[in-house]
C-alpha cells in the first residue's frame, strides 16, 4: 500500500458531499452524534454498500466501480471492527478469529498460531473455545476486534470498538490499534468515548447529519 | 498448488463444520431428502417391477392361427415353426385338430354336442402369443403380414380390440409411469430446495458475515454445496435403507397378493447399480437443492 | 372480554405480520405443502377412482348356474327373480336354450359342429354377477348355498379360484392404497414439520425476544401455531388447484387409456366435501406440523 | 412495588456470593471490568438466568422458584436495555417498541399513542416506520431503551444503555431513566462510562470478577 486516498462524495441521505484523504499509517477518529453517519462511512470503504455519487479510492482500487468479483480480493486487505460484532454464532472464538486467515487459505498450523496470539493481546486466549454466546458484551467485542487485527490489514475500520469496554481496556485496544497504525496501517476508529479522543490527539473527524463538518487535529496535540 | 490444497481441506473442514453446527437443520434436511427419495424409490420399485404387472395382464392376449385342412403333421410342425421365427412372436403352440375336439369335449356342453356327430370338424390351429414388448398393434400388424404370406393358415382370429385395449393401457402404464416420477422427482426436487433454502435462510447471517470478512463466493458456497450434496447422499443412503427393509419384510407377507398382479414373475429389489442411482441421486438432489437455493438467495 | 378480543386481535395480526414479515419462509413452507399435499391429493384421487378399476377388473367375474332341462319360461324366470334377491347377487341374466345355442353357433368351429345335431343339448342358464363389493370368497359361498336351496339349478360353475385371486387382489389393493396413503400422509406429516420446523429455526431469535419481554407462551405460539395452520389451509387450497387443473386437462387426453382400466366408469374429480377435506387436511398438517415444530424447539 | 430485595448468591463462575438490595425509586450504578457479570446479575434479576445457588426476590417472588409460567407475568413489569439491544429485525421500530404494550393486551390505538410518545422522548419519532436493520447502532439502542420504557416498569434494568451513544444524548436517556425512577421506578444501570457515573454521584456497585467488591454511593455525592 503506497498511499490511500479517498475522495468520496455520497448521496441524499446518511453522507453528504464529503472529501477525505487517509495515508497509510496515519490514525484517524471519527466522530459524530448517533446517526451522523460514521457506520455508513466505513461501510464505503470496504465495499459493504456503494456510494450514491462520487469517487472513492481504497487501496488504489475506485470502489464504486469495483467489480463484485474484485470484492472480496479488496476486503481481505481491510480489517473491520463492526458495530454489531457481526461474529459467527455457531463458530467457537478460535474460529471465529481464525476465517480472516482460513478466506485467504493459509494452512491450519499457522492460523492456530496466530489467532492464539491475537486472542492474547485482547486477553482471551482462556475463552478460544467458547462460543459467542457464552461472552459477555465485551469478550465479543474483542473477539471481533482480533478478527480484525489477526489479518494485519492494511487498512483498519473500526466502528466504536470500546462501546463495551471499560476504561482500562478501552486504552489497551487502542495502544493495539495504534501500534498497527505504527507498522503501516491506515486506522480509522469511530468512536463517541471523549476520553480516548482527548488522551490520543490523533486525527478527528467530525460528521454532522452527513457533512464532515471537521477535519485536523485534536485540539492540543503533543506530537 | 499446496495453497490449493489448503483451501479444499478448509472448504470440506467448512462444510463438516456447518453440518455439525447446524445438526438441527442438517438432520431436517437429510430427514426430509429420505423421505423424499423414498417415495421417489418406492415409486421405482413398484416401475421396476411393473413389466412384470403388464405381462401378467398380456399372458392371455393370444392369437389363434386356424391352419387349412388335410396338412400332414410334418408341414404343421414347419408351419409352427416358421411362424415362431417371426420377430415379434414369443411362442407357438400347434394345437392339432385332435386337442382341439378334446378341448372342445372339455368344455361345458360340448361333450353333448359332439354326440351325435363323426369326424372332427374342428381345425388344427396355431396359438400364437407376442413378445411381451411387442404387444402393440404394430406388433400385431408385423405378424400379420408374416402369417398373410404363408401357405396353409386359413383364418387368423385374434382380438384386435383387445390387443389395441392392452398397448394402450400398458403404454398409458408406462407414460403414466414416466410422468408421476418426473412429478414426483419435481416434488422431491422442490421440497429438497425449499429445505436447503430455509436452512440457508437461519444461516444467512453466517454466509453474509463470511462474504464480510473477505471469503470469496467460493469460499462462501462451495462449503454450503458440498453440505447439500453429502446430506443429499446421506439422505439417499437412509432411504435405500428403509426401502430395503420394507421389501424384505412386506414382499413375502404380500406374496398371494403379487402373485396376481405380477403372475410369476418374482418381484425384485433394486440392482447395485440402481442403488447407487438412487444415492448418487440424493446426492445430486441435495447439490442441485443448495444450488437452487444459493441463487434464489442473492437475486 | 374485551381484553380477550384485543389479546385475539393482536394475534391474528401477529400471525399476518409473521407470514408478511418471513415472506420467503412461508412461501416456501406453503409451497412444500402445496406440493406434499398435492402427491396425496393425486394419490387419493387414483384411490376415489381405484373402485372403478377394480370394478372393471372383476367385471369378467361371472357365475353360470345351468338349470334343469324341462323348466318352463316361467319357471325360468321365477328362478332368475329369486337368485336377483340374493343378497350378494348384483346382475342375473337368463339365458334360453335358444340363446345358449345361439351363442355357440357364434364360436369358432361352433357351426361346424352344430351342423349334423337335431335338437339343442345346450342347457339354459343364469349368469349372475356378484355385486362389486361382495366378489370374495365370502360373497361366493353365500351365493353357493344360496343356489343349493333352489330347486331347479343343475350345476353351479364358476372361478373359485378367479374369484380367490380377484379377492385378494382387490384387497390387496385397497389395503396398500391404505399403507400407501398412510406413508405418504406421514412422509408428508413429515416434511411439512421439518419445514416449519426450519422456519422456526430461523424465527428463533424472534419467538426469544418476544419471551424476554414478557410475551406470554400463548401469546408467543398462537400466532405461530395460527401461521402454520393458515399456511396449511392455503397450501391445501394451491395443491387443489393444480390438481384440479392437471385432472381436466389430462384426463380427456387419456380417455382411451383410461377407459381401458375404469371400464365404463368415468373418472371423477374430487365432491365438494372431498375437496374440503384436503384444505382442511392441509390446515391441519400445518398446524400440527407447527406444534410438533415448537415442541421439538423447546425439549 | 412495596418494597424490592435481592438476597442473591451465584454459582461458582460468573458471579459468586453476591448479596444486595435495591428499593424502590432507587437508582444503582452497576460497575465492573468487562466479564465482572454485571449482565449475568442482571438477567437473574428478570429470570433469563437461574441462580446457582442462592435466593433472589424480585418484586415479592422469589425468581429461584418461580415456575416457568409465572415468569411472562413478573417480566412484564420490568423493562430491559439489552445490551445488544435484542430488536425484532422483521419489525418496524414502532412494533418493536409497541410490543412490550401488546404483550399486556392493550387495544391498538392506545399503543400507538404511547410509543410515539415515548420514540419523541428519544428522538426517533421520525423513524417509526424503519426498520432497525436501517438504523444506526445509536438509533437502535434508542428504541431498546424505548421499549423498555413504554410500559412504565416497576424495575428498569439497563444494560451498557449509552455504549453506542455520543455524551449529549448520553445525558438525555440518563435524564430519561432518572425521571423513570423519580416515579418510583428501581433503576439499575450497567455502564462503563465514568463520565456517567461522575455526573449523577448515585449509589455504586463494583463487580469484580464476579464478587461485589464496592456497595455505596459514589465518592462527592451531591444529594
Ligand atoms: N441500511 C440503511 N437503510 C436506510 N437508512 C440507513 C441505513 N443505515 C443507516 N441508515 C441511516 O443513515 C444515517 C446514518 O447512519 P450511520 O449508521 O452511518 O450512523 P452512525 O454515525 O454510525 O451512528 P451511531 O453512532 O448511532 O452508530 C442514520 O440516520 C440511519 O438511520
Ligand atoms: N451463557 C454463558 N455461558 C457461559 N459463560 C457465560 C455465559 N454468559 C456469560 N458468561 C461468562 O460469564 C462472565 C460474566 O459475563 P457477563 O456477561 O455477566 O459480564 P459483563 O460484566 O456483562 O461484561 P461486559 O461488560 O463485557 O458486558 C464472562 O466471563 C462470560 O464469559
Ligand atoms: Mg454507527
Ligand atoms: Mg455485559
Amino acid at each position: 500500500m503506497y498511499h490511500v486516498s479517498k475522495a468520496y462524495v455520497a448521496g441524499a441521505f446518511a453522507l453528504q458531499d464529503v472529501s477525505l484523504d487517509v495515508s497509510r499509517g496515519e490514525f484517524v477518529f471519527l466522530t459524530g452524534a448517533s446517526g451522523a453517519g460514521k457506520t455508513t462511512l466505513l461501510q464505503l470503504l470496504f465495499a459493504a454498500e456503494r456510494p450514491s455519487e462520487g469517487q472513492i479510492v481504497v487501496l488504489g482500487r475506485n470502489i464504486a466501480r469495483l467489480r463484485g468479483s474484485a470484492v472480496p480480493a479488496l476486503r481481505r486487505r481491510v480489517g473491520v471492527v463492526f458495530q454489531d460484532f457481526k461474529l459467527l454464532r455457531q463458530r467457537t472464538v478460535e474460529e471465529n478469529v481464525g476465517v480472516t486467515l482460513d478466506v485467504v487459505g493459509m494452512p491450519r498450523r499457522e492460523v492456530r498460531a496466530k489467532v492464539f496470539t491475537m486472542l492474547k493481546q485482547v486477553g482471551l486466549q482462556h475463552r478460544r473455545y467458547h462460543h459467542p454466546v457464552s461472552l459477555s458484551g465485551g469478550e465479543q467485542q474483542r473477539v471481533a476486534i482480533a478478527r480484525a487485527l489477526v489479518g494485519e490489514p492494511e487498512i483498519l475500520l473500526a466502528d466504536e470498538p470500546t462501546g463495551n469496554l471499560d476504561p482500562d481496556l478501552s486504552v489497551e485496544i487502542m495502544d493495539l490499534m495504534m501500534s498497527a497504525a505504527m507498522r503501516g496501517t491506515a486506522v480509522l476508529v469511530a468512536t463517541h468515548d471523549v476520553g480516548l479522543i482527548e488522551r490520543y490527539h490523533k486525527r478527528k473527524l467530525h460528521l454532522d447529519a452527513g457533512r464532515l463538518v471537521e477535519d485536523g487535529p485534536a485540539a492540543g496535540r503533543t506530537e | 498448488m499446496r495453497r490449493v490444497a489448503v483451501i479444499l481441506a478448509i472448504l470440506v473442514r467448512s462444510a463438516l463444520r456447518g453440518m455439525q453446527s447446524s445438526a438441527v437443520a442438517s438432520g431436517i434436511a437429510v430427514a426430509t431428502i429420505a423421505i423424499a427419495l423414498l417415495l421417489i424409490g418406492a415409486f421405482a420399485l413398484v416401475v421396476v417391477n411393473m413389466q412384470g404387472l403388464l405381462d401378467r395382464f398380456g399372458q392371455d392376449l393370444q392369437i389363434t392361427a386356424y391352419l387349412e385342412e388335410g396338412l400332414s403333421k410334418a408341414e404343421q410342425s414347419l408351419l409352427a415353426e416358421r411362424v415362431s421365427t417371426v420377430e415379434v412372436v414369443g411362442r407357438v403352440r400347434l394345437i392339432s385338430k385332435q386337442q382341439a375336439l378334446e378341448r372342445f369335449r372339455a368344455t361345458r356342453g360340448g361333450a353333448a354336442l359332439l354326440e351325435g356327430l363323426e369326424g372332427n370338424p374342428l381345425p388344427a390351429s396355431l396359438d400364437i402369443s407376442l413378445l411381451s414388448e411387442r404387444r402393440t398393434p404394430e406388433g400385431l400388424g408385423i405378424l400379420n403380414k408374416a402369417l398373410d404370406g404363408l401357405p396353409g393358415i386359413a383364418e387368423v382370429a385374434h382380438g384386435q380390440e383387445w390387443i389395441e385395449g392392452y398397448a394402450r393401457a400398458a403404454s398409458l402404464a408406462r407414460v403414466s409411469g414416466y410422468a408421476l416420477g418426473a412429478v414426483l422427482a419435481l416434488a422431491t426436487l422442490l421440497i429438497v430446495s425449499n429445505t436447503i433454502r430455509l436452512g440457508l435462510y437461519a444461516r444467512e447471517d453466517e454466509l453474509e458475515i463470511l462474504a464480510l470478512v473477505g471469503a470469496s463466493r467460493t469460499f462462501v458456497r462451495a462449503p454450503f454445496l458440498l453440505e447439500g450434496t453429502l446430506q443429499g447422499a446421506i439422505g439417499g443412503v437412509l432411504a435405500l435403507g428403509v426401502l430395503w427393509a420394507g421389501f424384505h419384510l412386506l414382499v413375502p407377507q404380500l406374496q398371494y397378493g403379487l402373485a396376481f398382479f405380477l403372475g410369476n414373475t418374482e418381484p425384485r429389489f433394486f440392482a447395485v447399480a440402481e442403488s447407487l442411482k438412487l444415492i448418487s441421486g440424493g446426492a445430486g438432489l441435495g447439490l442441485l437443492g443448495s444450488l437452487a437455493a444459493l441463487m434464489a438467495w442473492r437475486s
